[in-house]
């Protein structure tokens, strides 16, 4: 299955793509910044069709078979939302021309900020940002300025239960924060002990993501947001988990201070196979002027004759711009015409079923695997594949059988606080059919993990590829040819 | 349901698998009083109303493909070949997640590594990583990643007044204030004061970085290979941001001596969209590269004898390294690396320095024409490439209107972005702007619109 | 070289492995004076250019999607799921040769195979076949079954006045003066007349094949069933031609009792494009099946054990029967029956039930406040679906060409299928004609334009 | 590799494409015309989308690999023809739609029979044949009208080289002609004594293929046409080898008098798993009138000031129309793009690197392969698999083990005159380096079927699929579900 590259595929004078003979005069070039050789590939249209077809082949998607991912929200992306983002009306969009060239675009950007706000509870968004992490830095940076134009510049700390991304320390310290891990109790709950002993004057917030990383609404949710706010620390929402709460709750009214969206995840953009994804910010009024800009606003007003005109803002005391331009616009497209197309009750619907397959799963899987947090879960679950009776059977080596099994592993490893972690997310878009396949390779997996773990370590068998050598590609580093 | 297969029956027969009696039992940890908030939104659509509605909505804006467009300024309007829509349409490639199963994602690792040794053999480095958000976040990086190389011990990074100032400001929104960074960018006094020399001065002990833009936002071309040596002397590392395009034409940065070369990847066969998503270009030394940020895709084997690749270095990673990471970076531009892979691919050696060369020799023919229209003056005494700088008789934001009105997108006004630059415009030329339009363009900025019927 | 990959040095290479000195001694075999003759054709143009001059020619048309369309007559404007493009537009499906290799074509296959199912289901068959080119040639290769049914021996195909004149013309363009064969279509006189009692009278011991369409050219509908019963008890066979969209709803052909069942399968998911590729629909009784022409796929197992595809009673076609096959048939519309697969199993019952229930209901709005206009007459008296005519106080081509001041393109004038029916237009309407176009469409039929800005 | 059908896939209930709510009043139904049951399946979008995703990864196609499919013309489908055809002012145009409305669509029309004309050096052109066939059709048809306007209905013998494609055979008896095959001589070419037999007043013409199914320029063809022309027959030229001739021989100037084209062969659309390809008709002078119609034409011309206006134009004696409107518009877009991108010069250069490809595979296999006819070739050639010291290998066994080698067998069992024939096609878009791995893989099929023949017999082993049971397939005939 191997397949040659675009260079060993190269022939020399070859040309896949010929562009027109010039319709003016040469201008005379700079000879001492000419390059000497340009060492591209020379391929015809149809390698490069054939080269890229066939890659193609090798991927699995969502397009392809199921993604139990656990905090990846791999739900399926609609066709239409495709071809709406590709109208020239919005693909061949300059980012500079002027508003007035534009105000189909800024009404979809002013609109999807309204409906982030509203699923949310929030009451100002920014789409600027491009990604789930990047929402989330913009986020944590707002806390920064929040604190430091409050010359609280001592509120340095930021708190992080130990079930978190690993995104949220990272970001946190992009923002000269200092990270400090709040425990996780033995219901999957933040641990108040544990919080309370950092609700000083040195506390700048806390980063929680709700329902958690073991697919759990934290039962002390209320309390510990108000330990942090009494401790004058504001509460930062990982949104990577909102498909759960989708019309359920709002997370402003929950208490959380800001938040970012994936819009990748929640709202069924495509993840590319690693982005682009978009990261919109949502935030409450006392953090509103600290976003990241510049956001879609209505700069004059509608008339009886007039619709409004859309413009560009730049919030106040805006942390700054986070990327060249105004966001992922085409992403947005796709997101919005979702969001469209669901309305109010599609969205809840979302949440509604997302949990139900999640507990649909779980529970018919607790009886043959270890189970740690038994208790209805929202949108995904935790197991910790540690069986006393097939100890040298790891939660890797279920991932890699599930391929065989024509199925894409759960997430695993992760959070870090289970040990041999699958975290599984189905989602709503799978069917009660695929669901049930998916239970019967588990349970098939389990088995076998007892009676032939061989079939576990060797796995996966039935792929265009077998297990890498990791070590061999970070030692003899060859990353580009 | 909308994207939700279940049945009523599917569904009672899962609530009773669960053990519970309804839906609503399923969210019963959530505090009542917040449970089931009233969302004010409208009500659903078919894919008939939205895409009648998308549709109007879309119709609402220009699209370049129906006007003259002049605007450039780290957005440029290419041509897509049609190949690689139909490509990167295939649900295997767009609808993948991030390929941390090797075994079931080749596709991806492939296209990334391919993407990788394309922007290392166009940039003249050594190594390139699987990209970035765009051209400005890439800056961003390299200055964190400088910050890093020199353990927070050296505070300023240099920034060229010749960097796009979108850019210069993302530098700021990441860098600026942490841990006593400092981001130093001279004013910007004239066009001609934009040049290596005036920047050679500004370096010091403390710089830890020195960043250029290659051609500057005025589309200006310098040999920075003298200056690289300065900033070596000086102990900092120095970054170029380039646009691909330029370099089917010119020298490499890796020729120059350059550290790091950032860029925006847009041009490369990716859609304007109103600004994003695009792609930021990140290539560096070999030595850096266990500092470089995002993903890296290495080759290795599989357990079956065949040539493979993983992500690699992942170590360095947020999910492994947590607070210790250098970058909160997770998922990055995936399917826009595999478009500018595509573009490269298909337009190879013989097509890059074909599209280069028309912008070039376009835009100098604009520039050639322009510079004979009384009241306008073309500010670049330089080579440039893609874009020139032009002094007008009257705002710009006047000519523009004036020129929408004859369907064309006048270049950029650089007063928006440099306040001092007032009646300046911003001037970008690419392998679509045929002569007629040049000429057209020219003609109603002279203000002779007699045979115009628009 | 535009799509020849060849170098120079390897074309060089290759003729040396030939072993003779230039391009021109491949054609020896051709005699001089006819070798290399003048074309007289403009050069080539890149992508670029072909694309612009392309876009350009497009913007000349009118699209029905920038117009209200109410316009059918065997052809019709339906939404297209997007869901359809983006499947078919994968390469492996529409790059694909006939699928004689079964081991690398289950993907062909296989569609075909549930195309076959699908249509054998929405028309009560028992069978059907891949495909004939569009409705009219599966008309006359119904007649051409019919005809071999009978060993030549009955010579008359008796056919409604309500099958659609283009079908009637393929048929006599495939069958008129063919060893006698002879087609009779009783003289159109008035849409009332248009009925099955009235063919049924011309059914006799000569007659192979009755042909109606359902719903027929007008519109009208009628329950066949007793009519298939003569049909039968005069020993001939009887086929109907069917909307595959109006089945929806409708009483099967099966059900009425037809041995054959054609149609055109343009509304399931293709473009309108100016008339082609459509679709030929074609099922039929299970005891035909080896004398209907056309590819056929069924199932078997491969040598794996494993369910799997092929193309089957091959040794009717006529690359194995030459001169004793009873078809020429050899490609047929593959790409767009995986086309109609893909929208009817994306619709699935519920809907194909409601899209047909959409156009019923909105043909019967529009007809009854047409009826209401002055000077307008809806000529149909019996139920119908998609279409009605109407009486009109002015040509229809002085209607049409007001209407489409109004951005509105009206129905068809039907004088120019059937002379007699000057002043009659045929109006179709779609679930994507609004009932606020229905009504902009009657307030210019009415000649209250006042609110009218266009 | 089994996939389920879109039956067994089905689930109660569900539905993957929902419309709106009618916005008028529900009309009256006939109750005794309605359906009872509507036995469709049930989907979800994605469960369709997944479906047609994996099925389409069961097939072999141009965008996957080579097909050196004798007489197929199997070359590389642009993607920019894919494109165009989908511009909404060519693909969204109702085929009754004013001709005003329709000036671009018309205007494509015309230029392309022009363009045929010009290639082929006929005098007029008809785009409405849906097919190669189906054009075949049209052109014999013509040739019957013109026998029968003539009143020489006595001419009712239509000559078939034993070489020809099947199609030829039974195109005629469609159109009540009498099938007499002429024989092939020993160097390919049409054996004139065989022919000289029946040119008498019976003789309503001869169908030719040339360069025939062997690949061979018939050295013969002069002479053979003439003494048809001689005997008042008419001459047909069957055009599915067309891509050897463009720019090099013009089929008119030979002395044919009506051919077809394939587009989805010569002029690189796509073949769609077995259509919808487009076949056109061309003729000289003396056959014009009795083109199938209508055609596009000029009925305006233009003036000073205004293009001309194209419209319909049914020929004074044509045979009719052949298909329900004016023939395969979208295919012909595709192939006029394909025209204007390739120019006077690109189409010459198609039949040259057509003819080179094939010569170079031909040479190249020559020595291990039996080659019947060993003469310069066309675009295409054929093989005969007959070793004596390898008797029970057959043209089957090695067509099937080249899919094993990842390459779609060549056509086999054509022309029937070579008994184990291989006839083999590699287009001219096909590059030398996938030519050698061709060579390469026939060199090393030719050394098993020596040392391993049960390497072949049971070939396909790399397929998804292995050989099928035909017999069953045809014998318990399950052609729906």
């Amino acid at each position: 299955r191997e397949q040659k590259t675009i260079f060993e595929l190269s022939s020399e004078g070859r040309n896949g793509f010929r562009f027109p003979k010039s319709d003016v005069k040469a201008a005379e070039l700079p000879n001492d910044l000419m390059r000497e050789t340009l060492p591209l590939p020379e391929l015809s249209e149809m390698d490069v069709v054939r080269h890229y077809t066939r890659l193609s082949a090798l991927n699995y998607s969502v397009d392809t078979g199921f993604y139990p991912l656990g905090s990846c929200t791999m739900k399926y992306n609609p066709k239409i939302c495709e071809k709406a983002a590709r109208f020239s009306g919005f693909s061949q969009l300059h980012p500079l021309q002027p508003v007035e060239t534009v105000q189909g675009a800024l009404l979809i950007l002013y609109e999807m900020q309204e409906i982030l706000q509203e699923i949310s509870g929030f009451h100002a968004a920014s789409l600027t940002p491009a990604a789930g992490a990047h929402g989330e830095f913009s986020g944590v940076k707002m806390i920064a300025a929040y604190h430091n134009q409050r010359d609280n510049s001592r509120r340095k700390v930021m708190l992080i239960p130990d079930s978190a991304h690993g995104t949220n320390p990272a970001s946190s310290v992009m923002c000269g924060f200092r990270v400090q891990p709040v425990n996780t109790n033995e219901r999957g709950n933040i641990d108040l002990k544990s919080l309370a002993a950092y609700c000083n004057d040195e506390l700048a917030g806390i980063m929680i993501t709700n329902p958690n990383t073991l697919g759990l609404f934290d039962e002390n949710l209320i309390e510990a947001i108000d330990m942090v706010h009494q401790a004058g620390g504001l509460v930062y929402g990982d949104g990577a988990n909102m498909n759960a709460l989708l019309g359920i709750a709002k997370p402003a009214e929950l208490g959380f201070d800001v938040m970012h969206f994936n819009l990748h995840k929640t709202f069924a953009t495509p993840h590319g196979g690693g982005g682009p994804g978009a990261g919109a910010v949502c935030c409450t009024e006392r953090l509103r002027d600290f976003l990241p800009g510049p956001i879609a606003a209505v700069i004059e007003p509608a008339t009886d004759e007039l619709p409004p005109l859309y413009g560009w803002k730049m919030p106040e005391k805006s942390i700054g711009q986070v990327g060249s331009f105004w966001g992922h616009f085409d992403v947005i497209v796709k997101a919005y015409t979702y969001c469209l197309m669901l309305g109010r009750d599609g969205l809840k619907r979302v949440a509604e079923f997302a949990t139900l397959n999640a507990n649909y799963l779980m529970s018919a899987l607790k009886d043959v695997y270890p189970l740690p947090y038994d208790r209805i879960c929202m949108h995904e679950f935790v197991l910790d594949v540690k069986w006393p009776d097939a100890p040298d059977v790891r939660a890797l080596d279920v991932a890699k059988r599930l391929m065989d099994y024509d199925f894409h592993p759960p997430t695993n490893y992760f959070p870090l606080i289970v040990h041999e972690a699958l975290m599984i997310e189905p989602t709503e878009t799978e069917s009660k059919q695929t669901l049930d396949l998916f239970i019967e390779a588990m349970r098939s997996i389990a088995k076998e993990a007892h009676e032939q773990p061989e079939l576990l370590h060797d796995a996966p068998v039935n792929t265009p590829f077998g297990r890498m050598d990791e070590v061999k590609a970070a030692k003899d580093l060859k990353i580009t040819e | 349901m909308m994207f939700i297969p279940h049945s009523d029956a599917e569904r009672d027969e899962m609530l009773a698998a669960i053990g519970i009696q309804s839906m609503d039992d399923l969210f019963e940890a959530i505090p009542k009083r917040y449970r089931f908030p009233k969302i004010n939104l409208h009500e659903g659509m078919t894919e008939i109303e939205a895409s009648a509605q998308l549709k109007e909505i879309a119709e609402a804006d220009l699209s370049v493909e129906d006007v003259s467009c002049f605007l450039g300024a780290g957005a440029y309007h290419h041509y897509i070949p049609a190949v690689i829509d139909n490509l990167i349409s295939r649900g295997e490639f767009y609808t993948a997640y991030t390929p941390y199963q090797p075994e079931i994602s080749q596709g991806t690792l492939q296209g990334i590594f391919e993407y990788q040794s394309l922007i290392a053999r166009l940039t003249g480095m050594e190594a390139a990583n699987a990209s970035h958000y765009d051209g400005a976040t890439a800056c961003a990086e390299a200055g964190i990643l400088a910050y890093h190389q020199f353990r927070g011990k050296r505070k300023k990074i240099l920034v060229s007044p010749g960097l796009h100032p979108h850019y210069a400001a993302v530098m700021q929104t990441y860098l600026e204030n942490f841990d006593g960074v400092h981001i130093e960018i001279p004013e910007f006094k004239s066009l001609d004061s934009v040049t290596p020399q005036n920047l050679a001065d500004l370096i010091d002990e403390e710089t830890a970085m020195v960043m250029v833009q290659y051609p500057d936002f005025f589309g200006q071309l310098f040999d920075y290979s003298e200056f690289a040596e300065i900033v070596h002397a000086k102990g900092a590392l120095f970054c170029m941001s380039v646009n691909p395009i330029a370099l089917g034409l010119l020298k490499t940065p890796g020729e120059m001596g350059a550290d790091i070369v950032v860029g925006e990847g847009q041009p490369l066969g990716i859609p304007l969209s109103l600004g994003g998503p695009y792609l930021g270009l990140f290539a560096a030394k070999k030595d850096l590269i266990r500092k470089v940020s995002g993903r890296i895709v290495g080759e290795t084997v599989d357990n079956r004898g065949q040539k493979a690749y993983v992500l690699t270095l992942t170590a360095r990673e947020q999910h492994i390294r947590r607070e210790k990471a250098t970058s909160n970076i997770c998922s990055n531009q995936g399917l826009n690396a595999l478009t500018a892979a595509i573009y490269l691919s298909l337009l190879g050696k013989k097509g890059l320095q074909d599209v280069a060369r028309l912008c070039y020799d376009k835009a100098h023919y604009a520039a050639e024409r322009i510079s004979k229209i009384p009241g306008f003056h073309v500010l670049n005494s330089t080579p440039f490439f893609h874009e020139f700088a032009v002094a007008c008789p009257a705002p710009v934001s006047e000519i523009n209107e004036h020129l929408l009105h004859h369907g064309i997108l006048g270049g950029l006004d650089l007063s928006r972005m440099i306040p001092s630059l007032q009646n300046v415009m911003l001037i970008a030329v690419t392998e679509l702007n045929s002569k007629e339009a040049i000429d057209d363009f020219c003609r109603i900025l002279s203000g002779d619109e007699n045979d115009d019927e628009s």
